[in-house]
């Protein structure tokens, strides 16, 4: 029951994506608007004295995001070393 | 002054970060230098974001864009898009905002003790602060991309905080669900992030709010934004986590969880209502969130019922309770279209909102005391309690203000937000109040039952030695409760600052987009 | 531990490991790279210290403390960099058209000068420093860990 | 500073129900107070007394909580069968939902899109 | 090649989240539901980068370049970020694994739950 339920619902969901990916997205090799990346393609020299572009973008325009990226490693290898701390209890105080 | 209110945007967000990543430098150092960063970081950002809060007021929806040469410069010069990353903040972010500046402290106020015999205690405070920033992170930011690197910063956060105490089992057990929960929902996030750029070739809300289409891949796209933002919520058929990490987490960092769980519905209500604001068939997606809404109030307060352990019926009543901040927005969601119950819907909206300002006071609370009754009985079994009221006095009226809020007993402020829900509801379809006001009477029901296997009764002699809970875990109750009643006495004050601009700011999707697009400065 | 020639092998691979993790960071602004993936690079080279002795012989020389400081500094520095245009706008990019990492290249397809970038080398070194101590302590932990052996709090 | 909150049909004061709340407290306050002359402790007046019987232990008279409502349950036994059913407690169908979930919401987006 | 017939590298990301979803749900064992959630990030990271993608594009990166169009770098920019934040829920997950292995001796979904109802 469970195994037919799901079958038919992944094939429906794998229907949708693909259907989505043939007929309805741009075809490969030709993103349709490309306003923004042309710009930073243009101008990433000028504005952020930098060769590599994608450099750019993930430490100039989009900082942001990558200090969000350090942020989730640096939270995930706390959470690791937090996980697999040996447990031992302090004494009770109270 | 007036420059940190420039910056307080960002500021927002970096200051728990950086105090994040100094945590461990600093913690080496002793209790009181690590007690003293976090409670400054934390009590400066919530005064930032009051700062912030009083400025929006006056001057309207605020924009910062990181790295450009002004923080007005949204758009690159002569150029109609945004290209750098924009935090745009307005009535409804800094409303999540200041709930979760008031939340986050008192949670890290009450684990000071709360958590005090336990070790990786630096680590634990870290993974708050962290979460503290992925959570403002995720409500202040105006770009899809952003949003979902900050949904991730606070789910690891939390789901390392879940296990926290890693010598039970059932903490991991309850810890890997949720993650692997979220991680599903996030990668989900991500997919629908790359359908819309892969149309409009920008991650910038506003952008996309101009220029959508409402094609088919969008609608897809939307279906899997909603969906994932409501399972991160707790929305019914996809609840099943829910109990499950939220029972065996720290009390501190279940009240913390609550509100990470209201920020995923901000983020679903920020899809809905100003990404897809203007094309969105609001008909169609208000009653998919409305019937959804309803089976969480259902499901969730019969469920809560039946359970035995203290964290788990208070983890399925904030299901049951989140189910009407779903109707009240639903309903707002679905007249949109209609001017002439337009002004219902307002109401709705109000209501759903107020609600989950309620829900940020009372769920926390009562968590709170739930930590405390496990802090002083060392078990969450309701069935091995009895008799506490003689040592718990605080933890007794913290509980019952609690309760008699949750249930909306007037004068408490659930009565305000459950019957500005109920009226404006009724006019749309009177079914949903009723089933409101039986989730309500059952809510009352459940927590009677809960307040007498544990408070009431003749004293238990294993009981007997105890003393009550330490100083700073009453702290952070109180300030939850002293929330609750500044709530209850003035709610129309309330409604009138915080709720009718969030409200607003919701369905005037416009003004959201002219911030970022209108004329450069 | 596995036998002496791996050891030995292990121990002069690391050197050229560690260049080129530094070369990959360094040139983060110019080439392919940047301070994840050589960070990542180095961590490999710790990955087969790991394999080629065991996680106790490796504890000794990588303390998790230590890995946890450095993990810090590393965000810090990178925190810091963006705070440090904050006088604009957070993440505004202080240095190009200064003598430090500032000279703007031209416009097109050039050989590539090493002194541009602004703050991005600045911060691909940060980055770098907190991948590498931040995932040889989670690999660390973990071959600890499930060797049986007690980890330091 | 107003206390009155209007809901758009009516309106109502916390006020007010503080003083009812109030008033109720004092006379409760002065009910009890009354027989307080009365009453000592540590007599055979502040025992339990139960028609003679034998009064339980503190911990049997407590009512636990697998005790309450148990009528409530009985009558509804069949709807928490079915609703036990469903909470398995495997992340795998917690997914199967989510993927239920999704799949039919996109059906019902994009086929009222094709109605309209 | 000039035009791509089905968008063969969108048909795989669709095919590879698929079948991640297929490992979620029906596979029991806790490593594999993990290998599923890490095919899952593969998939959508494929997706992101492919839509970079321009027909005859050098990478973007100026340094003695060859002349030509250059290929979108913002989704670049993006599955560098996402494939960090996968390999981070990854480990953390792992470790959750290994501590539940530890505490109930079992690695199936369904034998390691305590947690029901």
């Amino acid at each position: 029951m469970r195994k037919v339920v799901g079958l038919i619902l992944l094939l429906v969901l794998v229907g949708f994506l693909v259907w989505g990916v043939v007929a309805l997205i741009h075809p490969f090799g030709y993103p349709s608007p490309s306003e923004m990346d042309d710009y930073i393609i243009d101008n990433a020299q000028a504005e952020t004295s930098n060769n590599n572009v994608v450099a750019s973008v993930v430490f100039d325009y989009r900082g942001f995001d990558t200090l969000g990226e350090a942020t989730i490693l640096f939270t995930a290898v706390t959470g690791v070393l937090l996980l697999l701390r040996t447990a031992k209890r302090k004494e009770d105080e109270s | 002054m007036a420059s940190l209110l420039a910056q307080a945007p960002i500021l927002i967000i970096a200051i728990p970060l950086v105090a994040a990543f100094l945590t461990p430098l600093i913690g080496m150092r002793g209790d009181k230098a690590r007690k003293a960063l976090v409670v400054g970081s934390l009590a400066f950002t919530a005064f930032l974001v009051f700062a912030l809060a009083r400025d929006i007021s006056i001057t309207g929806i605020r924009v910062y864009t990181l790295g450009a040469t002004a923080p007005g410069l949204t758009e690159p010069t002569g150029f109609m898009f945004p290209v750098r990353i924009i935090l745009e903040v307005d009535g409804m972010s800094i409303f999540f905002g200041i709930i979760w500046a008031i939340v986050s402290l008192a949670a890290a106020i009450y684990s000071f003790s709360h958590i005090a015999s336990e070790t990786g205690q630096i680590r634990f405070f870290t993974l708050l602060l962290l979460m503290v920033a992925g959570g403002f992170g995720m409500m202040l930011t105006g770009d899809l991309f952003n949003l979902f690197v900050f949904l991730e910063i606070a789910s690891i956060a939390g789901g390392a905080l879940i296990g926290f105490r890693n010598r039970f089992g059932d903490t991991q057990e309850g810890a890997f669900k949720y993650i692997v929960v979220s991680a599903v929902a996030g990668l989900m996030v991500l997919l629908g992030t790359g359908i819309l750029y892969a149309q409009y070739n920008s991650l910038n809300m506003a952008f996309l709010a101009q220029a959508i289409q409402y094609t088919t891949l969008d609608k897809i796209a939307l279906a899997l934004f909603l969906i994932a933002f409501a399972m991160k919520t707790g929305m019914v058929p996809l609840h099943l986590w829910f109990p499950d990490a939220y029972s065996v987490a720290p009390a501190s960092i279940t009240g913390m969880l609550v509100i990470t769980s209201h920020a995923c519905m901000y983020a679903a209500f920020r899809v809905c209502f100003t990404l897809y604001g203007g094309v969105i068939d609001g008909l169609v997606v208000g009653w998919i969130i409305i019937i959804l809404g309803l089976l969480t109030m259902f499901v969730g307060v019969t469920m809560a019922v039946y359970q035995k352990d203290v964290m788990r019926f208070m983890s399925y009543h904030a299901i049951s309770q989140l189910g009407y901040m779903w109707v009240g927005v639903g309903v707002g969601l679905a007249v949109l279209g209609t001017p002439a119950l337009l002004a219902y819907g307002r109401d709705a909206m109000t209501g759903g909102i107020f609600h989950i300002l309620n829900h940020a006071m009372y769920k926390p609370l009562l968590f709170f005391t739930g930590g405390a009754l496990f802090y002083y009985t060392g078990t969450r079994d309701l069935a091995k309690m009895g008799g506490l009221a003689h040592k718990m006095k605080w933890t007794t009226v913290l509980y019952i203000i609690g309760t008699l809020s949750i249930s909306g007993i007037p004068p408490l402020n659930g009565f305000s937000s459950k019957i500005l829900i109920y009226e404006s509801v009724f006019r749309f379809n009177p079914i949903l109040t009723i089933v409101g006001i039986i989730v309500s009477i059952l809510t009352l029901a459940s927590f009677t039952k809960a307040f007498h296997s544990a408070f009431m009764g003749a004293e238990l002699p294993e009981y007997k030695g105890g003393k009550e809970v330490p100083k700073s875990m009453i702290i952070g109750m109180v300030i939850l409760a002293a929330g609750i009643v500044l709530i209850t006495l003035f709610p129309s004050l309330i409604v009138s600052w915080a709720l009718h601009p969030a409200a607003d700011a919701l369905i005037d999707h416009g003004a959201y987009i002219n911030a970022v697009m209108g004329a450069v400065p | 531990m596995l036998s002496k020639i791996v050891r030995t092998t292990a121990n002069q691979l690391i050197v050229f490991i560690l260049i080129f993790g530094l070369y990959v960071i360094a040139h983060g602004q110019l080439t392919p790279g940047g301070g994840f993936q050589g960070g990542a690079v180095i961590v490999s080279g710790v990955v087969m210290l790991l394999v080629a002795f065991n996680a106790k012989e490796l504890k000794k020389s990588l303390r998790e403390s230590g890995l946890s400081i450095m993990e810090s500094t590393g965000a810090l520095i990178f925190a810091a960099l963006a705070f440090a245009g904050i006088a604009t706008t957070f993440f505004y990019n202080v240095l190009v058209g200064t003598p430090i990492f500032g000279h703007v290249p031209p416009t097109g397809a050039n050989p590539g000068d090493v002194w541009t970038g602004g703050v991005v080398p600045l911060m691909n070194w940060a980055v770098g420093i907190k991948v590498v101590a931040g995932l040889s302590a989670v690999v660390l932990a973990m071959a600890l860990f499930s060797s049986g052996e007690e980890m330091e709090e | 500073m107003t206390f009155i909150f209007e809901s758009g049909y009516t309106f109502w004061n916390p006020l007010i129900w503080i003083i009812v709340f109030l008033v109720v407290a004092i006379m409760v306050y002065f009910f009890r107070r009354s027989g307080q002359k009365g009453y000592k402790k540590d007599t055979d007046q502040a025992r339990i007394f139960l028609s003679g019987e034998e009064v339980p232990e503190a911990g049997e008279r407590h009512i636990r909580v697998g005790n309450i409502y148990w009528g409530f349950f009985e009558t509804l036994k069949e709807y928490y069968k079915q609703m036990l059913r469903i909470h398995t407690g495997i992340v795998n169908d917690y997914m199967l939902w989510f993927v239920a979930v999704t799949v039919v919401s996109a059906i019902i987006l994009v086929v009222a899109g094709l109605v309209r | 090649m000039d035009y791509m017939p089905l968008n063969f590298p969108f048909l795989a990301a669709a095919l590879l989240i698929g079948i991640a979803f297929f490992i979620i749900i029906f596979k029991r064992n806790l490593i594999k539901l993990i290998m599923g959630i890490a095919m899952m990030a593969s998939g959508v990271n494929l997706f992101l980068v492919a839509l970079g993608y321009r027909v005859g594009g050098n990478a973007p990166i100026y340094t003695n370049v060859p002349p030509g169009p250059m290929v979108l770098p913002v989704p670049q920019a993006l599955t560098l970020t996402s494939i960090v934040i996968s390999v981070a829920v990854l480990a953390l997950m792992l470790t959750m694994v290994i501590r539940i292995y530890r505490h109930t001796g079992s690695l199936d979904s369904e034998k390691s739950r305590r947690m029901k109802g």
